[in-house]
């Protein structure tokens, strides 16, 4: 499969103020990684709500980074500067430091619900194409992206065509998760037995890391995952090649990717090897709703009827830990 | 020393206590510091319950559960036992003797019982029907918010216990006094509790 | 019964593989061998520390004293400081647990020394400490200690149940440390959040120890808040109203409203959390109808007004700093006063921006989010007032001085990255991520642990009778900011980098120069911890010459320093009446200080009560044995303590007379030494010449 | 006895059946709103919500009553902690229950409809 990496974040000039941070974005490695080179409309959106506020509460900051040194220096012991012991209020001085904050959480307060209603996660995104369906369910310790549309799944790799926005239905076959694609947009929980939302869009091709961001034990660290923007032709290869390629989602299979299990556990426990091992074609339909109903799978899957509870027990590592 | 207009004008001792009157004060305001404390604990699980009404998980329901005939039958119990606690404190504040203060105290604690008692009972029922909290999120919450009531008002009769076999080593001394005073603080504020549970848990899911 | 049945019953769910040592021995791999050992180290530290206090108590035949001088004592002074003791001791182990988690993020990148359950426990026990025993029992110690001498009261209200919220402080202090030698602790980081933390997914010891260490020092602090609200309104000195009460009264007394009230959700939250892994209830599990956001829900109901309890008081002490070392009044009394009670009421209004991400609707966030930055206004308001204060001041930078300017600015930035994570859009892209965690340490570390430092280095002197030592006092101060600047900034672009925290490794190069800078920083913090035990150190082997006898080293201003250094057990001599705010400085302005009052009368004073330490014992006991499901023990404990509580109110001497006689000697000994002793200006302040009398004002306090 | 024991004593005479007359006014009020919402859920037959309504004014109006005549609390008298107590831990109570009730149920809405009410 071919990768369009795009080159670094192109409008450069726009985040001057983050230089402490660029040289690494500029030095961005095979994937991003920041809303700061933001790759999509949402994070770009949240890019630059983050500036604005940063400039707006600096008219506060900015006289104390200033003003306490000289205050410090200019009124030291031994000093010659006025000394008014008893001085402590002046009317003029209360008005200032009482509404000049209010003056800016009030304008902040403006751009806030504006920016909390334009980029709530549950909104679709204008486009001129049908987004993208994808349902995205977290596991101990990676996540299955599951293509309802195609019949097809993968995990820890979100690939979708970088014309179409995503719209995600999310939830979690175990313990609270956070789904977040930095470089895209927004993170949200992904909880048993619930459904989120979440609509993301890509500027065009490119690899964008994600992640879990809210801990869920030992092999958190590892829940990362690539998503990719493609082309429209390159996703309907991709889509293709994993029904005729994928692996099928069988009982047993599934028994062990509901384990806890980190991914090269689960390629190996799968004896898995190369770019198919972890890609399921032929997925039944409302695999994602009994997911959520927390009605057993099995009946959905075919192959022989493995004994499993839904939740793996502790402290036996399924399947694939060496 | 001069009588001072009660300073706390609520529930007191009055100025015919001088002195226990004085150490009432700090202590029942504290008190009541305490027991607005406690109002959060019984409103946030008061309202942990309302979000789990739902949450039958194919369990049993208020419906089957719930009868209201137990209900206002404690319901009238813990009423009355507020009631005869009042006149407890009557007694305590206007010295009507050592006796009356006694019997009132003793109608008051054998009210409380039975309240506890017909509340088990009730309990008792419900597990037989499947209602136990480990059947569905509804059951926890309820099991959560009445019982804990439950147990307040016993820990009060544990009180009260106490208080009368001090009442018998040490008399009617300050010690003594203060505590019956908060004491009936506590009794009439966890009948208001049982307002709330009356009226949304029972009523509420029998209506 | 046979013996198996018996052991049983015995010993819980307790064997062998709760030593540290044991999993090392079994699986003998590399990474067991060094995560076991450092465990082990950690365990035997806990043990030999144990140890070798009782042989030096023993050897020095102190126990009748510590037992009757300081653990059955009432005397809210003493309480205070064995408060501080807790804080500063657990301060010490949640400082390593950060070094080790900074290092072992600094060689995450692909590997790492620690094991992912070895770094679950240790954010998880920092962030416990930190919070529930580093922080709250600090603040309380110095609220303990100074605010009953600031409004001129005796003792608190209710000194026994003051004893007793130490006891159960201590108690969930002593059972997080005995998880060191009985492991393991949870790996559900501070906030405990189910289903993590229930026991389909943790059956183990963990999360137990977690949630009756919380609980006991919840209850503990729901009683500090109870007492001191009740003696801020109740044992006030005449004259003191409300309105001339010392700004760090103010902020006691809205952090105590803040505990009475938001330490319930926290009750309910873990307690819920315990019914569900105990007894099979359905609150926040899976299955059966349980639902998690309830818990979240509840958690960060006790959990921002949390943020607050420990913030208030570290600005109540900055309010003192700013205007003691300034030599100048208070700017905006009136304003700082409203500013502290509108942050006391918002910060009930704002929790759900813990949890912008969850899912709810965009009106919900946003008006949670403008409730939040609303916050920012009443703060930006104390900063400037303590600005203004500084303002036509004569500014001395002593060491509580350097903290607190290190606060304001420092603070500042903190406040900065709050209103971006106030902003729902913006949050979420940082919830979750080190941005988050380097915001609340930006708030943490200077808004709480600097303005606790700048107490301790301030009121040392008082309630011992010697000036800290300066030359490590200051660097520490020092190193403090400078390791709080190299620890936590690269933690912002770690953040904003997409890093989520609680990560004990990565596979991107790019966080690597960010994780090496906090982990140097970690260690600068690491040479601050030292450099305070050095200066502790120092002072007591300099403490002749640092003597303060008079009480007054740094030209105080409220009632405190107007007692000798040590304070009597009556604090004062007679009831001081109070007619203005700044008391004490008003009368060493009028020339009025250190008089002799007309009449010396009895002083009766709260006797000492067994009840604290026993309620110690009892509820520790309690907590461990539900922790490894020892049943007796459980209802052993549970019976003495309800026995021990029945007992006290039985009790009727609760009380003791110290005569007029005795306390006219002691003052008028102090007076005398008062007149004998050289009145120093404030240039030699942190002189040997300092003997605790300042300089009588010339036009004002200073000059 | 001393003269202002005396004249308190007849203070005390008022004070004393007034708050006799306080502990059976209560007593009476909260029986009768205790009667009538059973009686209402039990024999009334009126819709769910204005029952639930009605149970709730009821409920409300009772612990007003207990307040008021059992713990004695009034608006009357000038210095008042504990009215001040009790007002401020409602603001609390109402801000963290309304609050949580909100933020649940409209998390409900958007992620599990099937547990709305």
């Amino acid at each position: 499969m071919t990768d369009t990496t795009p080159p670094c974040p192109r409008r450069f000039g726009r985040f001057a103020a983050g230089l402490a941070i660029m040289p690494l974005l500029a030095g961005c490695s095979h994937a991003h990684l920041s809303f700061l080179a933001p790759q999509g409309p949402i994070a770009a959106a949240q890019r630059d709500h983050f500036w604005l506020v940063i400039a707006i509460t600096l008219v506060v900051v900015l006289p104390v980074f200033v003003l306490t040194p000289v205050i410090v220096w200019r009124y030291r012991y031994g000093g010659r500067a006025a000394y008014r012991p008893r001085w402590s209020f002046s009317r003029r001085l209360e008005y200032v430091i009482w509404g000049i904050p209010f003056l800016i959480v009030g304008i902040l307060a403006v751009f806030l619900w504006r920016q909390t209603y334009a980029l709530d996660p549950y909104n679709p995104l204008p486009a001129d194409n049908e987004p993208l369906h994808v349902q995205v369910v977290g596991y101990d310790w990676k996540w299955l992206f599951i293509y309802p549309d195609q019949h097809i799944a993968t995990v820890d790799e979100l690939v979708f065509p970088d014309d179409r926005p995503l719209a995600l239905e999310l939830t979690s076959d175990t313990v609270m998760q956070s789904f977040f694609i930095p470089s895209l947009g927004s993170q949200v929980y992904a909880m048993n037995g619930m459904v989120t939302r979440l609509h993301l869009a890509a500027d065009g091709p490119g690899r964008f890391r994600g992640e879990n961001s809210q801990y869920n034990g030992k092999g958190f660290h590892t829940q990362r995952f690539t998503a990719r923007a493609v082309s429209d032709a390159t996703f309907s290869d991709f889509v293709e090649r994993v029904r005729r390629q994928g692996r099928a989602l069988d009982r047993p299979t599934y028994q062990i990717l509901d384990g806890r299990n980190t991914v090269p556990e689960l390629a190996r426990a799968l004896d898995g090897t190369g770019d198919d091992a972890l890609r399921f074609s032929a997925i039944p339909d409302g695999l994602f709703s009994a997911i959520v109903a927390g009605v057993p799978i099995q009946s959905l899957l075919p192959g022989p009827v493995v004994t499993s509870a839904r939740q793996t027990p502790l402290h036996q590592p399924q399947g694939g830990t060496p | 020393m001069t009588a001072t207009p009660s300073r706390h004008p609520g529930l007191n001792l009055g100025r015919a206590h001088q002195e226990a009157h004085d150490a009432c004060e700090v202590l029942v305001f504290g008190f009541w510091v305490f027991m607005m404390s406690d109002l959060i604990i019984f409103g946030l699980l008061f309202a942990n319950y309302v979000t789990q009404l739902d949450a039958l998980a194919g369990g049993p329901g208020p419906g089957e559960l719930f009868e209201m005939k137990s209900a206002f039958l404690e319901t009238l119990l813990l009423l009355t036992s507020s009631f005869t606690y009042g006149l407890a404190s009557y007694c305590l504040k206007y010295r009507h003797g050592r006796g009356w203060l006694t019997a009132w105290l003793g109608v008051t604690l054998l009210l409380g019982l039975a309240f506890i008692g017909f509340e088990l009972h009730d309990f008792h029922k419900m597990a037989g029907e499947g209602g136990v909290p480990s059947r569905s999120g509804f059951l926890s919450a309820f099991f959560a918010l009445v019982p804990l009531h439950g147990l307040h008002v016993a820990s009060a009769c544990l009180w009260m216990v106490v208080l009368m076999v001090q009442m018998c080593v040490h008399g009617l001394d300050t010690g003594v006094k203060t505590g019956l005073v908060r004491l009936g603080l506590l009794w009439h504020f966890l009948d208001i509790v049982w307002v709330g549970i009356f009226s949304l848990v029972y009523l509420g899911g029998l209506a | 019964m046979t013996l198996n049945h018996f052991l049983d019953l015995a010993l819980g769910r307790l064997d062998w593989h709760a030593l540290p040592f044991w999993e090392m021995i079994e699986q003998p791999t590399l990474s067991h061998i060094v995560n076991g050992s450092i465990v082990t180290a950690a365990a035997s530290l806990v043990v030999l520390g144990a140890l070798a206090t009782v042989v030096l108590i023993t050897r020095f035949g102190k126990w009748r004293v510590l037992w009757s001088d300081w653990l059955t004592s009432v005397d809210h002074k003493r309480i205070g400081i064995m408060f501080i003791v807790v804080a500063l001791v657990m301060l010490a182990r949640a400082i390593i647990e950060a070094v080790f988690m900074r290092a072992q993020q600094a060689v995450g990148l692909d590997g790492g020394f620690l094991s992912a359950e070895h770094f679950g426990e240790f954010f998880t026990t920092h962030g416990t400490i930190m919070v529930f025993f580093m922080a709250m029992p600090f603040l309380t110690g110095v609220i303990n200690y100074v605010m009953p001498l600031q409004i001129g009261a005796r003792d608190l209200s209710f000194p026994v149940m003051n004893s007793v919220s130490l006891g159960l402080t201590a108690a969930g202090a002593a059972l997080i440390m005995v998880s060191l030698v009985l492991t393991p602790f949870s790996t559900g980081g501070w906030s405990g959040y189910p289903p993590f933390t229930e026991a389909s997914f943790n059956p183990g010891a963990g999360v137990d120890y977690w949630i009756w260490a919380v609980t006991l020092s919840s209850l503990g602090s729901t009683m500090t808040g109870i007492n001191f609200a009740v003696t801020i309104y109740k044992e006030r000195a005449p004259g003191m109203h409300l309105f001339r009460m010392p700004l760090f009264c103010w902020t006691a007394l809205c952090t105590s409203i803040l505990m009475i009230f938001a330490m319930p959700p926290l009750t309910v939250a873990t307690a819920m959390l315990a019914l569900d892994r105990y007894l099979d209830f359905h609150f926040f599990t899976q299955d059966l109808g349980g639902d998690m956001m309830n818990y979240v829900n509840l958690f960060w109901l006790f959990g921002h007004p949390e943020v607050y309890i420990l913030i208030l008081p570290a600005f109540g002490v900055f309010s003192e700093v700013f205007s003691t070392f300034s030599g100048k009044r208070l700017y905006g009394y009136k304003g700082l006063v409203i500013a502290t009670m509108c942050i006391a009421v918002l910060s009930f209004t704002v929790w759900l921006h813990h949890f912008f991400t969850m899912g709810q609707s965009p009106s919900i966030n946003a008006a949670f989010g403008i409730a939040t930055m609303l916050i920012g206004v009443p703060t930006g308001v104390k900063i400037y007032d303590w600005m203004l204060t500084m303002y036509r001041g004569r500014v001395r930078l002593t060491i509580p001085m350097v903290y607190a300017l290190g606060f304001l600015i420092l603070f500042v930035l903190g406040g900065m990255t709050g209103i971006l994570l106030a902003n729902p859009s913006i949050d979420y892209q940082v919830h979750n991520t080190l941005f988050l965690v380097a915001h609340f340490h930006n708030m943490l570390v200077p808004g709480l642990l600097f303005g606790m430092l700048a107490g301790y280095q301030m009121w040392f002197p008082k309630a011992f009778g010697f000036r800290l030592e300066t030359r490590w006092g200051y660097r520490a101060a020092y190193a403090w900011i400078a390791g709080f600047i190299l620890a936590f900034f690269p933690l912002y672009a770690l953040g904003l980098l997409g890093m989520p925290r609680r990560a004990v490794g990565f596979i991107e190069p790019a966080y690597l120069p960010w994780t090496i800078i906090a982990g140097i920083g970690a260690l600068v913090v690491l040479f601050a911890l030292f450099s305070l035990v050095m200066q502790f150190w120092l002072s007591l082997r300099h403490r002749h010459e640092n003597r303060v006898p008079v009480g007054d080293p740094w030209d105080g201003r409220s009632l405190e320093w107007a007692t000798p250094a040590p304070v009597p057990e009556y604090n004062f001599p007679v009831t001081p009446e109070v007619s203005s705010r700044d008391a004490f400085m008003r009368e060493k302005d009028l020339g009025q200080a250190y008089q002799r009052p007309a009449e010396y009368r009895d002083i009766t004073m709260p006797a000492n009560s067994a009840l604290g330490p026993i309620l110690t014992v009892t509820g520790f006991l309690m907590a461990f044995g539900l922790v490894w499901y020892l049943w007796w023990l459980v209802l052993l404990a549970g019976v003495a303590s309800v026995g021990a509580l029945i007992a006290r109110s039985f009790v009727r001497r609760t009380t003791k007379v110290i005569s007029a006689e005795e306390v006219r000697e002691t003052h008028e000994a102090w007076l005398r030494q008062v007149d004998e002793t050289q009145a120093v200006k404030r240039d030699k302040e942190q002189d040997t010449s300092n003997r605790g009398r300042p300089a009588a004002p010339v036009s004002g306090a200073v000059q | 006895m001393s003269d202002s024991q005396r004249q308190s004593d007849t203070i005390d005479e008022n004070e004393r059946r007034h708050e006799l007359g306080s502990y059976l006014w209560g007593y009476g009020l909260a029986l009768a709103l205790t009667l009538v919402p059973f009686a209402l859920v039990a024999w009334s037959g009126w819709p769910r919500v204005t029952l639930l309504w009605a149970i709730g004014g009821f409920a409300l109006v009772q612990v007003v009553v207990h307040f008021r005549f059992f713990l004695h609390i009034s608006l009357a008298r000038q210095k008042r902690e504990d009215l001040h107590l009790i007002l401020f831990s409602t603001l609390i109570l109402v801000l963290m229950v309304g609050g949580t009730l909100w933020i649940i149920f409209n998390l409900y809405g958007r992620m599990v409809p099937e547990l709305l009410p």
